[in-house]
């Protein structure tokens, strides 16, 4: 995070955050607590609108783009991460979020969220994860179950799918969790985390999607879910055992798997260690010694 | 003999430091107040292959390289038998008879000199590795001239330098020994030349000057993911990446390159991206992301021979129309085509005004000639370079209380506040979306916004310079081309001794939106016009065409990945006229 | 009144089954004979925004939507108010008084009449529900024609087969209660439609056509990601995957999507893909993998408006120039643009041939209006799409021993074995290749390589077939156009009566290569010549002009995103001529 | 493995599948040794060339394509994979095997690696695992080491590297081995094993690049590297034991790290069960069925 609640007379509520666009979601879709949590999260870490950017995908989340009021950028589906990161790296002090969905953030844009990963870039993502591609009615999608019945495989997925906790994991994500769109509460403090959290974070979360997705639904996902904060044992910075947890398929560990420490990406940029790159000035940039070189 | 020209070439297999031997003797003599302009030619292989480096030296102005060689080097057998007919009557090759055991076959030509140089010998007798038998070759090519030793001296050590003084040394000693030996057994000095102004110039690939001139203009990020021949705006802008504190990232692929520039300019810093013709493939969805979103950004496309993977490491002008009219959907861009490293440097400048003036891609289109061959000239003036950032915003009292992204000016162009502004929150969308940024995908709106997009032409056409005209104004024959052909054309004018003045040039170096006032002053249908292209298809043709009805009938194309040689466009337009 | 022509238009928020509506209104009519032609529209949104669904029913031949409403059924208030204007005088607005309460608002026009359906107490009557609403204002709807209930009981039935005999049941009894309210309460027949043969049609989008020309020209592989508009020519190939053993892979990527498609036609099986422009522009990179492999491939691309993301669920012609121009360097592709969903089928079995006989990409070209709305045919005749495979080599027998696959050859095109054969091993190379496909960038090969790929033109240009002129041959006004706006320019044409034997139209639906030689003898400059196109920048009025030198100076273009309708197109050619 | 060394009648050499074109990378590039091995492991499996089909990407590894005498496709940079896929679907009865580099297989193409992983599909990939581009002349690359400094990272790199066996673990990837070009033999072998395992193998080979790449040579392999094999107690079924041994760094473990057996996706396809696609018979296809549908 990058302001460490500095914003000292703050008084905004969560409802600051709508812009005057309602969101347009199926009634009961599980992008309204994703889009609640983080309303509430920015409001505890007295976050001003400002002070935020949200980089979108496309997809039914990335319809979120309307519906909360900060900095947004809407990208190109799948490229949500690599904007994100183009705008951390032009001004560090903009607190980052990207909101991908699973097609657009594991599927189509895959490749980025494995080099973000590694990347460790201070910045946060959230996965809507509903297993399925909703604004495109029902197709499967990298974390679709196999066997899975969509209009793009009626007679089943045939793969395995992408457990993107694992591969949060085996790519070098910082900090790794999961939330579920049942549970507001928990959600909004798992996102507060992963805001504060000093490099990449990554949130997955269990979003049921009401319309496409009649297998991984709320009641699915309460007969499955546990919560990692109630056991008193759980070591998040234990590689292992959060590997262990993510490869849960019996039952859904949900809060902060993964959380460690590690210098992150901006650490390494001496140009910006004085001060955000969009700040440099650039009239009158002196490049005779550079000329020399080509005598 | 005095001469005015001279035509040095050095040729064998890849890893003889055939590269850097070329640089250091084109250095050589830009140290020395000449005229020089280099080429080399190296396949996709990093071992292997046959290597070349031309160095053309003159005390007159140059505009390209030239086809006739005074002095060949060559490393290998192979190298003197596909070289050898390049030889001007009267030239030399410089080669290791021992080594090679060549003699034989050379004396297939009795109209140049056999001027055996015992390479190998000489770096034995010093006890250097053989690879620097590359110097001994330098110091015996400079013999071959009247320029003293220590200009050839101070080039090896700044190239060096960093080696080590031992490494330094030994590669001056190789030099010496093949200058002394060389000295001696010719006597004389074959081509002395013609005398310069002393002053040290600038030597300079297109690459270099895209680099400079971003630097100038004050690039803040330059995201890459490497590719021949881009790579070395790459290497250049790494290189200075603290010390003119610029953000450099080489990416995971062009995808994200393209990307994380958008994001970058979006929140404010200017950003650029160099790629070749497989990399602005797969940039085209962010091509048109840029468009949309109205966020500044300044593409170079270095060509290469296509499609696919290709030709790596060869040139062509094979992607015009492809740039011209690349990504889904219809938007404005502006598409630049420099003829040298100079013009290089100072639309490079302008690519980043008109970028964030207009709220636009603009794209500055090289190809592999341009883009690694070296140039020399006496001076840039950066001062020339400056900033212009159009309605870019920073601070909240340049925003009114309700902010409009995307208002519909005059002019077409909005006013761009940079995120972290209180009052200037809106959404940057793909989706089309009304003043604010919301989507919006009422009929209404779309007209609008694309009407307001495409309204910025009316005042871009008014920046966007003429093409340039080189030689009488009005001339029988004219002859049109666009980026790197324009030295190959002026070389080739200047030749025709006695057609010279019947004939005129028209170079575009901005090539869209096209200048087609300009066009319908100085096309002349009775006279004779000739369109001279790197490609196969003739594509600016197709695009004047396309703008003006009118078809550019004599056309000279040039398709092997070669570029173009003032002697074939003499002999092809002689043979016209 | 005995009407020839009926235009309903069913209009609501997302998610009250205005698309599953309107399908079954428009099959209810084709069942019985009629030629029907529906158009959709939605917002890219699951849920929320406004639907709307027209089917256009005439008893006599039809080519495109049209204006003006007969009948509107308004779900909400909004879509009374948003659609209200587009009835006819003496038309009808089917609605809900109870539900909307909007009499006083909708009094407003006096020239039509507002039909109060109580659809909600109905269905509350019979415990169904409320969903169902939708049946009960398709059995009204249908009370204001002559039309049996028993044609459209047919099509619920069908439609709701799969979920159950009670489903059915509810359904029908939804319909059957809004007939029965409807025709007590209006007494008579306000549309009697004027009789047709009996004779059942199909009903086919554009996307329809691609999917069966495809699997009838003997597709095995199709591979896609979705979207939209594209997105259901998947879904018809998963459900058909086991019936005719398609392989149908929904990849991660576009670039996934057309690398496996390269692939899997390389191996020998036919492959198909579909995009809109984004995913398009993802694949430029691959095209020209196919174009130097000299791979076959044949690719659909449903415009929808641009750039980037764009109006996802709408409609524009704005891709041509792009689609002609894609990917970096130059090669050889077929563009075709299909006008209608009938041509679209026999375009796509002759696209697999065209693909397979030249080793080249062909583009279909469509767009939203064409991809997803449906027009009726009495049949298709599929014995028409022939396969012709070109140079297709299966056995050993075929090979020599030498085997050359990029053998340079008279017309341009080599054998192509595919690989599995002993003596057919080769290289299919994105780099550079000699004949036998071995990396190879030497001068004259690439010059020769370049010739011999472009050569296939002349071949291809003897199979290209003209465009097709409507109309009087010849004629004071002629109109030129291209793809989806065959119908609605067909329509204004016809409806201009007295001025209808002035006018022609010449209609482009094979693009590229671009038939000069017909253009030059059906073009008259005296004449006027007018050019309609869905788009800016009058895409392909400058593809013509590139090739021609002429300008069809007088245009007509729509780009808010929507398709012509011919009303609009109609008065504004009386406002030229 | 498709044809379980029906070939009886076998007689060729490594040599044979030479083509007439010599290797033009570097003296003492690994990647002379991946070619021994591979055409070796050709010879054991007794494959002929015109059963195999080669996809390679573009790079020195890439390069290979001119000198193994197989059916053979060049696909653009970071795309061989999906090529290969096609193939595979088209022809099953081939044996597909993917040749990448590290920045063409794991960098621009590292969407297409995580998503042939979890497809399982019955192809082998060799990753020429260099840790650099070596023929765009020597910048970093997805698995450099972190603070490596290259051309385009003159002042090291700030990234973890990408893990591609931890990759190809949590990614689904059900054979997965690292080899080492400087020991042939046991290259040979593993890529022997890969190609008979049915379904998704993956190879990892240390792959020294001796021009551009100083820090990771054969010298410093050889200290770190040590053979699974030589261990009894090592069970390669085991996912937990597999993701130890890959996430190790002070050392290296070779040889086979995971092989699981799992369904096939072609499995899943019953359109090719009782021949390849390419095989169907395309001449009068009965659509009339169909084309009741839209009546
Ligand atoms: C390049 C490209 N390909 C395809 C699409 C179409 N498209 C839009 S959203 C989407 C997938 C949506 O699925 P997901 O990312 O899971 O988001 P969700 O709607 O489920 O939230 C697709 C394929 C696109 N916009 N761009
Ligand atoms: C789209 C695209 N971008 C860039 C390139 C240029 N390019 C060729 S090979 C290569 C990287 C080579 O590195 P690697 O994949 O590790 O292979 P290696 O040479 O090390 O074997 C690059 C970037 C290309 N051919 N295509
Ligand atoms: S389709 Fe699914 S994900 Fe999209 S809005 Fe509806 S419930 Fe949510
Ligand atoms: S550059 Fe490196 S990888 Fe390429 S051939 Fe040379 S040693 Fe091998
Ligand atoms: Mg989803
Ligand atoms: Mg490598």
């Amino acid at each position: 995070m990058k302001n460490n609640g500095i914003n000292s007379n703050y008084d905004l509520k969560p409802g600051d955050f709508n812009t005057r666009i309602r969101p347009a979601w199926c009634r009961g879709c599980g992008n309204f607590a994703i889009w609640d949590a983080l309303k509430k999260a920015f409001v505890s870490l007295k976050l001003k609108s400002h002070d935020i950017i949200i980089v979108y995908g496309i997809g039914c989340s990335g319809n979120g783009t309307n519906y909360i009021k900060t900095n947004a950028f809407h990208a190109l589906h799948g490229r949500a991460l690599p904007v994100a990161t183009g705008v951390k790296l032009a001004n560090h002090k903009l607190e980052v979020i990207a909101m991908v969905g699973d097609g657009d953030g594991i599927g189509i844009g895959g490749n980025h969220f494995i080099h973000t990963c590694r990347r460790n870039i201070n910045i946060t993502c959230i996965l809507h994860d509903n297993r399925v591609y909703g604004l495109t009615t029902g197709q499967t999608s990298p974390t679709s179950d196999e066997g899975f019945q969509t209009k793009s495989t009626p007679h089943g997925v045939l793969e395995e799918p992408i457990n993107p906790l694992m591969l949060a994991l085996a790519a070098g994500a910082t900090f790794i969790a999961r939330g579920f769109s049942g549970d507001v509460v928990q959600l909004k403090g798992i996102i507060e985390k992963a805001i504060r959290h000093r490099g990449f974070s990554f949130v997955d979360v269990l979003q049921p999607c009401v319309t496409f997705n009649r297998q991984n639904t709320y009641y699915s996902y309460i007969k499955l879910i546990y919560k990692l904060e109630e056991e008193k044992k759980y070591d998040d910075r234990d590689f292992s055992a959060a590997m262990e947890r993510a490869r849960e398929t019996e039952r859904l560990a949900t809060g902060v798997l993964y959380d460690t420490e590690k210098s992150i990406y901006e650490d390494g940029l001496k140009q910006i260690e004085r001060k955000p790159l969009v700040d440099h000035v650039i009239k009158d940039i002196d490049i005779n010694k550079l000329l020399k070189r080509y005598t | 003999m005095i001469i005015k020209n001279l035509n040095w070439k050095i040729a064998g297999p890849a890893g003889l430091g055939i590269m850097s031997s070329g640089q250091i003797f084109s250095k050589t003599f830009t140290r020395s107040g000449y005229n020089v302009i280099d080429g080399n030619e190296y396949p996709s292989l990093i071992q292997g292959g046959h290597n070349t480096y031309t160095v053309r030296v003159s005390s007159e102005d140059i505009y390209s390289l030239s086809e006739n060689l005074d002095i060949l080097v060559g490393l290998d057998k192979n190298s003197l038998s596909i070289n050898r007919n390049a030889i001007s009557p009267g030239g030399y090759i410089i080669y290791d008879e021992k080594e090679m055991n060549a003699a034989g076959k050379l004396k297939e030509r009795n109209d140049i000199t056999y001027f055996d140089l015992p390479m190998n010998e000489i770096t034995e007798s010093i006890s250097v590795p053989k690879i620097m038998c590359n110097n001994v070759a330098l110091g015996s090519s400079l013999a071959f001239t009247d320029i003293e030793l220590d200009s050839l001296n101070s080039v090896v050590k700044d190239n060096f330098s960093m080696k080590g003084d031992k490494v330094v040394q030994s590669n001056l000693r190789a030099v010496e020994l093949g200058f002394r030996y060389t000295k001696e057994k010719l006597g004389r000095i074959p081509f002395s030349l013609r005398r310069t102004r002393k002053e040290q110039k600038l030597l300079l690939t297109g690459n270099d000057s895209v680099f400079l001139g971003a630097v100038r203009a004050g690039c803040k990020f330059y995201a890459a993911y490497p590719m021949t021949p881009a790579s070395s705006i790459l290497h250049s802008f790494a290189s200075v990446e603290n010390e003119y504190n610029i953000i450099v990232k080489h990416a995971e692929s062009e995808l994200a390159v393209i990307n994380m520039a958008l994001g970058a300019s979006y929140a404010g810093a200017r950003s650029l991206l160099a790629t070749s013709g497989g990399g602005f493939a797969l940039m085209n969805e962010g091509l048109g992301a840029a468009a949309m979103t109205e966020t500044p950004l300044v593409i170079v496309l270095c060509q290469r021979p296509a499609p696919a993977t290709g030709l790596p490491t060869w040139t062509e002008q094979g992607d015009l129309l492809f740039a011209v009219h690349s990504s889904h959907g219809e938007f404005l861009r502006v598409i630049m085509a420099p003829g040298d490293p100079e013009e290089t440097f100072y639309m490079t400048g302008e690519a980043f005004n008109l970028a964030e003036k207009y709220q636009i891609p603009v794209i500055i289109i090289l190809d592999k000639y341009l883009s690694e061959s070296h140039f020399s000239y006496d001076d840039l003036d950066p001062s020339k370079i400056k900033i212009e950032r159009g309605k870019y915003i920073r601070s909240e009292e340049e925003l009114g209380n309700d902010y409009l992204r995307y208002r519909i000016t005059d002019d077409g162009i909005s006013p761009r506040a940079i995120p972290g502004i209180e009052k200037g929150l809106y959404i940057a969308n793909t989706d089309e979306h009304d003043e604010y940024g919301f989507s919006d995908d009422s009929a209404q709106n779309r007209k609008n916004m694309v009407d307001k997009r495409f309204k910025k032409i009316n005042r871009l056409m008014k920046e966007i310079p003429e093409p340039k005209k080189y030689g009488p104004d009005k001339a029988k024959v004219t002859i049109w081309s666009w980026g790197s052909c324009k030295g190959p054309v002026l070389e080739a004018i200047n030749m025709m001794n006695g057609k010279k003045n019947m004939i005129n040039m028209v170079h575009f170096n901005y090539i869209y939106p096209f200048r087609v006032d300009f066009f319908e002053k100085n096309f002349y249908e009775n006279n004779m016009n000739i369109i001279i292209e790197n490609n196969k298809t003739a594509q600016f043709s197709k695009l004047i065409k396309m703008y003006t009805g009118k078809e550019i009938k004599t056309k000279i194309l040039k398709y092997n990945g070669r570029q173009f040689l003032p002697e074939e466009i003499a002999s092809a337009i002689d043979e016209l006229i």
